[in-house]
């Protein structure tokens, strides 16, 4: 006895099929609208801020007068903060990754770091910035320089690197370690020897785009407090230094103080991006030309 | 398999395999494992198990998926202990010294007891570097010194004069067979006197099977091995004791020849002919 | 811009020359003691006065002392007072009224000496949206009127039944603001304000958001309105000689925008003075320039003599 | 083989050299040992941060609430921190947060899960590999950015179409919002839907499924967890975000549910009160801390949710 | 394998298998198969296949891993089709309209030919559920004949005493064994002509692949089958014909007996006597 109808599922069948493929199209237009918006941001920063970019606006100091206004002490305050934010990230995530991946006992104590990481990850940024005034400008009385903004993002920062250090140590394929200790390597040696190696582009990768995270930050600094107008170019990590997105910031908050400051804003936009691209396919670069084939 | 099958690929393990078979029951026992138990976490994987591995033997272990042959060869150079949750009771000699205290430091255990995997695992370095890592992380650093050994081990391995005209390119340029002869090389470096197999050939087409097996059957002469295999016609051409595991346990436990020809339990019976998944 | 180089070494060049006829006499003592002054100036305060102040300072940054950095900030008057009195606070605090009595209580708690400088004076300017051509001209208690919250004013019918029957949006400065605190404690005498009245943190924000309103009615500094005034009307106010539209003229020193004019400052942490000659050079630079940038900023100047009185204070001070 | 086979034995003896060298190695032997401690010891770093979060907003707060009664602070409708007779309602900062957010996750919601169900079931390896990296492009844009786009380019876009809305405004800030999480959730979905194993799928196919079908009915449901995450987690952001709303809502304090209006949300605040160092003492400075505290808790308590709900609810399979 | 094992399993197999073992060539052509050329992207998977299977009868594929039984079983229902670097040339004939033509819509001809696969599959809901999908999806919302349809396709499976007092419980609270025997009853629920198998028991413990074989002996009755095994005992207990694949390559396909007793190619000799990996 038959219950599955033939005539009905033929009868069906089309406007099943129909469904489908309408709704695929009606899926990928959704895909692209972010794609589309992206676009739009991009030719909307360029159309307002590309004119403006020229040798002397790069290199040149702070002005009220946007004729005159230079963004090289924000691009130096950036930088600086960066002196800073790398070596710490780095070192404390990829110690923490190997703590956490290749030392610890699975148990209640690891798990709690795992979690207390995975949260930290989700903490506003704004928080961290009210931890750095609080601990670095405050506490350790260090004042809103380079060192301070550079901890907080580091901070803010940290837990982005220790996961994707822990994904590439975890990337690594087991029998490698095992091919080692089956040498009579001690843990460190295989740590050292083949582990690291194997997962470094994948840490650099993470880092590096949480470095491009960093650097696009601007609410943990408002919070440390950046003047809105300071000219001397920081010089290192104990100056008093303005970044790329406070002169974003203030420079769109002043745009109706001088029409001009829009276009500022936009052409520091243009920079900025244009950094981020460089880091980004900087990482795109080191993963494609060092992915291992296991 | 079916009656008149076999008839036929009996003549063929006759021409390839019988005659490299020897049996030794006076020779000097290597592993001597007693009332061996283990467990991942609550996963019972070895029960009360018993067996002695000679010199200069290959000892096969067969058995289906998840018996536990695996878990057997890793707990002899205790590997095993890199599953966190592993607890293991019981004793196993190595040449007389209890292997599962702790004062056998593994690393030491380690350069005695060489280990091959199933899927050739060279580290993504040079040939070179592969060979001569494991004499680097145990102190040797001389150029000279290292380019012997490299030299040694690959010859040993049946591998050098394929190799020897790019020894600082990248191990995955290698064919997967080269790369397994390759990782048996790497072993021979630190010039073990055990090497375990896990399933070495599984991964290789048959061409390259061959030359492993008779590889091992070259190696034999001074090492000791013990080999992991799903495949039971290469247990039968290469090894001299063959156990059979099954469910952790150590069903059968003898020489090659009688295992296959007249299993003593019908559990092996039934595996040999097939019986399984 | 591509110009921008000329523009830049023409403004500088004005602004050099004018520096050498205003101000002569100190030309000389200038030159006996070029002294090279580091370390950093700190300011917070008034976002109305901010900027002449941080014109001022990159004047001082690019042609007095290369070696001090001045940061210039805006959080406000009131905000900028809580930064200025406390330990290790900000050098000079601007301020857009006059320091409170608890304020000064809290500097001589401190320990601060707390020496005000008149920098300009500044009018509080009413402004509408450019397509309002009905509210052009109001008497103070109109405007008070609409912003109080016992006003009576609801739109703009209510005040001249000729006027729209549109309700009124009003707009101004949030409470950490000087501006704010000038007209709640001197204009609306201590009233309740509106309910709904939309109170800012950002004077662009209150440009914009009167500038896109055609009911709407914000005050703020003059300077925030003279720079725009292709997006604002200022309402003429009638004090009772007639409308008075704000200008740099009307709002100076008995002008006759008067009603509504009010002083700005700085005030300076006198004790950090003394300890840091860049803070009280600083100072001296700000009562000697401040006229020459007061009217491009948006400010009327305070008579000469008021201006080289502080000088003289200052250079008392070293 | 043509290998001439020398026998692993004369030459170099290198079992010998191995057990000479293991006499000399006491320095790596404590490297062996020190190393873990020292891992440890970064690894504490980020159980120091929470802690220093933790700690330092909640003695703050502590303060907060002697001046200000906690509840008073959590019903108050009014929040007049600078004036004579200030009040300290967190309701209008609670209000522009939550609206900000619900509108973003109104945006991102279903244009993200769209996305995502395009990437995972229907675009081909290309395809994804070409569109996924593009859409996360736009999560890696700093929100200033995206700030200065609501501003310049959302509102008055907007305005055009819709005049009642204010220069300032909620609802573009929202938008705006929505667009950068657009990524987040289709990432976040499109991983939790690519997990689903294949054999799930080709069960249904093979069944006579169609994508649609296939998708819908088991790919989602045993993907639930993961999608639901990928929402929670986009709310957490939401919540935090803050420089699209100090930008580009103004900073009104109003409590109102009107989305055409500037709202202050409470990451603004935290922007607008801090402004550059804020002064210690005051009663704004600790209000600086309740509302920080406030939004710690909020976040947490969605990451938590997060974390539970890809744990509790993942389907067997 | 050697000798004498044979001699024992033998018995074995003629007890439990060769009585069920029917040969016909006069029966209905179900594929008829021509030229079938098939590419993922560069590898050229399956080369010019040749093959017709038969209605009511149980064709078995054999052959080494890699050799592309799989990619010819999933060409049967176009699920192949889901890689999306896939070219096809040749032709397939499904009782007598060519399946690759586009206008043979793959829903309709899924519907047809069921497939059970390697790794039971059942999808994570209930039992019911499992077995309702397929006939909902196509438009069946009764619940008396989704009730009606659930038990029978169980039973069909010899599943139904097992889980007829827990058809709301999730399906992976079940055996392995059973959750296969639920995917086979899944397909039975959509009422299919043929039932493609890739190794469906593979996964399974002895006990559980003995009773699937039995449901494949039952099945055979009412549907043709085609089975994927690497388990040559498999195929020669359960097949009428076996067809085997080297490196894409039909090499022999014959009636089972043949095949096992008397393979005509060198390579199938080689494959049955165990000389691969
Ligand atoms: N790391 C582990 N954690 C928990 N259980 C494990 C682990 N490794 C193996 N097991 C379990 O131990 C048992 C024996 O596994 P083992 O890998 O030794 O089998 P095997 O005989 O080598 O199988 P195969 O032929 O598939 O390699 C299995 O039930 C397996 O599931
Ligand atoms: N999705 C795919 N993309 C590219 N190549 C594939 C894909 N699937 C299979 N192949 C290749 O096609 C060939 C045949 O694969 P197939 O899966 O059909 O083998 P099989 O006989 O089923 O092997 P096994 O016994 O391991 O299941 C192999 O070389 C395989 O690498
Ligand atoms: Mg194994
Ligand atoms: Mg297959
Ligand atoms: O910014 P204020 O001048 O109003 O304090």
């Amino acid at each position: 006895m038959k219950y599955v109808d033939a005539n009905t599922v033929q009868k069906r069948m089309n406007t099943r099929i129909l469904k489908n493929n309408i709704l695929k199209y009606l899926f990928l237009i959704a895909t692209l609208f972010g794609l589309f918006v992206l676009a739009i941001l991009i030719i909307q920063v360029l159309r307002d801020g590309l004119q403006w970019i020229d040798w002397n606006f790069l290199t040149g100091k702070l002005s009220n007068d946007a004729e005159r206004a230079g963004i090289m002490g924000a691009i130096l305050g950036t930088f600086w903060m960066m002196i800073v934010v790398a070596p710490v990230t780095l070192i404390l995530g990829i110690g923490t990754a190997i703590y956490l991946e290749l030392y610890a006992k699975k148990g209640v104590f690891q798990s709690f770091i795992q979690t207390n990481i995975s949260n930290l990850a989700g903490v506003p940024s704004i928080v961290y910035g009210i931890l750095g005034l609080t601990i670095f400008v405050r506490a350790m009385d260090l004042g809103n320089i380079v060192l301070a903004g550079g901890l907080t993002l580091s901070l803010l920062i940290l837990p982005i690197v220790i996961v994707a250090a822990q994904e590439a140590i975890r990337s690594v394929p087991q029998h490698l370690s095992e091919a080692s200790y089956g040498m009579g390597a001690t843990k460190w040696q295989t740590v050292k020897n083949i582990i690291l190696p194997a997962a470094l582009p994948g840490i650099l990768t993470g880092a590096i785009l949480a470095l491009s995270r960093a650097i696009g930050e601007t609410a943990p600094l408002t919070v440390l407090g950046i003047p809105a107008l300071i000219l001397p170019f920081p010089e290192g990590i104990f100056d008093k230094f303005t970044a790329l997105p406070m002169q974003i910031y203030y420079w769109t908050l002043d745009s109706s103080l001088v029409a001009e400051y829009v276009n500022l804003a936009a052409a520091t936009i243009v920079v900025l991006l244009l950094l981020l691209f460089l880091l980004n396919s900087t990482a795109i670069i080191i993963r494609n030309k060092f992915q291992q084939r296991y | 398999m079916s009656v008149s099958m076999t008839e036929k690929s009996n003549i063929n393990l006759k021409t390839t395999v019988s005659s490299k078979k020897t049996v030794h029951t006076d020779k000097d026992k290597v592993f001597h494992t007693r009332d061996l138990n283990l467990w991942y976490g609550q996963t019972h994987a070895l029960k009360d198990i018993n067996l002695d591995t000679y010199e200069k033997e290959v000892t096969a272990i067969i058995g289906p998926s998840g018996c536990g042959k695996s878990t057997y060869l890793k707990t002899l150079n205790r590997m095993v202990e890199l599953v966190p949750s592993v607890k293991i009771t019981g004793e196993i000699n190595y040449n007389g010294r209890s292997i599962l205290d702790k004062s056998f430091k593994v690393e030491d255990l380690r350069t005695h007891v060489g280990m091959v995997f199933q899927k050739p695992n060279p580290f993504p370095k040079s040939i070179y570097d592969n060979i001569a890592y494991g004499p680097r992380i145990h102190g040797i650093k001389s150029k000279k010194i290292l380019d012997e050994i490299v030299e040694k081990s690959l010859r040993g391995a049946y591998i050098w004069d394929e190799v020897k005209d790019r020894l600082k390119e990248n191990a995955y340029g290698l064919s997967g067979g080269q790369q397994q002869r390759l990782c048996i090389a790497r072993t021979l470096a630190i010039e073990p006197d055990v090497i375990l197999m896990d399933e070495p050939t599984s991964a290789l087409d048959p061409k390259s099977t061959l030359r492993i097996e008779d590889l091992i059957q070259e190696l034999k002469k001074d090492y000791s091995i013990i080999i992991v295999t799903h495949n039971m016609q290469q247990a039968a051409r290469i090894s001299d004791r063959t156990a059979f595991f099954l469910n952790g346990e150590v069903v059968e436990y003898d020489q090659t020849d009688d295992i296959f020809t007249n299993p003593k339990d019908n559990r092996t019976e039934d595996y040999i002919s097939g019986r399984f998944g | 811009g591509s110009d921008s180089e000329n523009n830049a070494s023409g403004n500088n060049g004005n602004s050099s020359e004018e520096n050498n006829s205003s101000s002569n006499n100190n030309e000389e003592e200038n030159n006996e003691e070029i002294e090279e002054l580091e370390g950093s100036v700190v300011i917070d305060g008034s976002g109305t006065v901010f900027p002449l102040m941080s014109r001022l300072a990159e004047e001082y940054m690019l042609n007095e002392q290369e070696g001090v950095s001045v940061e210039v900030s805006r959080a406000g008057t009131s905000a900028g007072f809580e930064k200025f009195l406390q330990e290790d606070g900000t050098d000079f605090n601007d301020a857009s009224r006059f320091i409170k009595e608890e304020e000064q209580q809290k500097a001589d708690d401190l320990g601060i000496e707390v020496k005000e400088l008149k920098v300009a004076l500044d009018g509080l300017t009413f402004v509408t949206h450019p397509d309002n051509d009905w509210a052009t001209e109001m008497t103070p208690d109109e405007l008070k009127s609409i912003f109080l919250a016992d006003g009576g004013i609801e739109t703009w019918s209510d005040i001249n039944p000729e006027w729209p029957d549109e309700k009124i949006n009003t707009y101004g400065p949030n409470e950490n603001h000087g501006t704010y605190e000038f007209f709640y404690e001197s204009i609306l005498e201590e009233q309740d304000l509106v309910d709904d009245v939309n109170l800012q943190q950002d004077y662009s924000t209150l440009v914009t958001l009167v500038s896109e309103d055609v009911n709407g009615i914000g005050f703020f500094g003059f300077g925030y309105y003279v720079n725009n005034q292709d997006k604002l009307n200022a309402v003429h106010v009638d004090f009772g000689d007639g409308p008075v539209e704000p200008s740099l003229d009307t709002i100076a020193e008995d002008g006759d925008y008067a009603g509504f004019t009010r002083p700005v400052f700085t005030y300076l942490n006198v004790n950090n003075a003394k300890e840091k000659p860049q803070v009280l050079d600083y100072a001296i630079y700000v009562m000697n320039s401040v006229n020459d940038f007061a009217g491009e900023t948006g400010f009327a100047p305070i008579p000469e003599d008021e201006a080289s009185k502080l000088v003289e204070e200052l250079e008392a001070l070293k | 083989m043509a290998d001439n086979h020398t026998k692993p034995s004369n030459a170099v003896h290198v079992r010998e050299m191995i057990h000479q060298k293991k006499k000399v190695k006491n320095f790596s032997q404590v490297l062996e040992k020190s190393i873990p401690v020292f891992l440890f010891l970064f690894a504490l770093i980020s159980i120091l941060t929470t802690a220093g979060i933790i700690y330092t907003l909640f003695i703050e707060t502590i303060e907060f609430f002697k001046i200000v009664p906690i509840w008073e602070f959590f019903t108050g409708t009014v929040l007049k921190p600078m004036s004579q007779n200030p009040e300290f309602g967190v309701l209008p900062l609670l209000s522009g947060t939550i609206i900000s957010s619900v509108i973003a996750m109104l945006v991102a919601g279903p244009i993200g899960m769209m996305a995502a169900i395009y990437l995972s079931e229907y675009a081909s390896d290309n395809v994804r590999r070409t569109l996924k990296p593009l859409l996360e492009v736009l999560a890696g844009i700093p929100t200033i950015v995206y700030g200065f786009f609501a501003f310049t380019f959302v509102t008055p876009l907007i305005r055009s179409i819709w005049p009642e809305v204010e220069a300032t405004n909620i609802l573009s800030p929202g938008i705006v919002m929505g667009i950068m999480i657009i990524p987040m959730i289709a990432s976040l979905s499109e991983d939790a839907m690519t997990s689903v194993p294949n054999s799930m799928r080709e069960g249904a196919l093979a069944l006579g499924a169609t994508k649609l079908e296939s998708t819908f009915k088991v790919v989602i449901p045993a993907a639930l967890s993961g999608i639901i995450a990928s929402f929670v987690l986009g709310i957490s952001r939401a919540i935090g975000e803050t420089m699209i709303v100090t930008i580009a809502s103004g900073s009104s304090k109003n409590f109102t549910f009107d989305i055409t209006q500037s709202m202050q949300t409470m990451t603004a605040y935290i922007v607008e009160v801090s402004g550059g160092e804020a002064p210690a003492g005051s009663t704004i400075y600790y209000s600086l801390y309740a509302v920080a505290m406030t939004l710690f808790v909020f976040t947490l308590l969605m990451n938590l949710l997060a974390r539970y709900v890809s744990r509790k609810f993942r389907e067997e399979y």
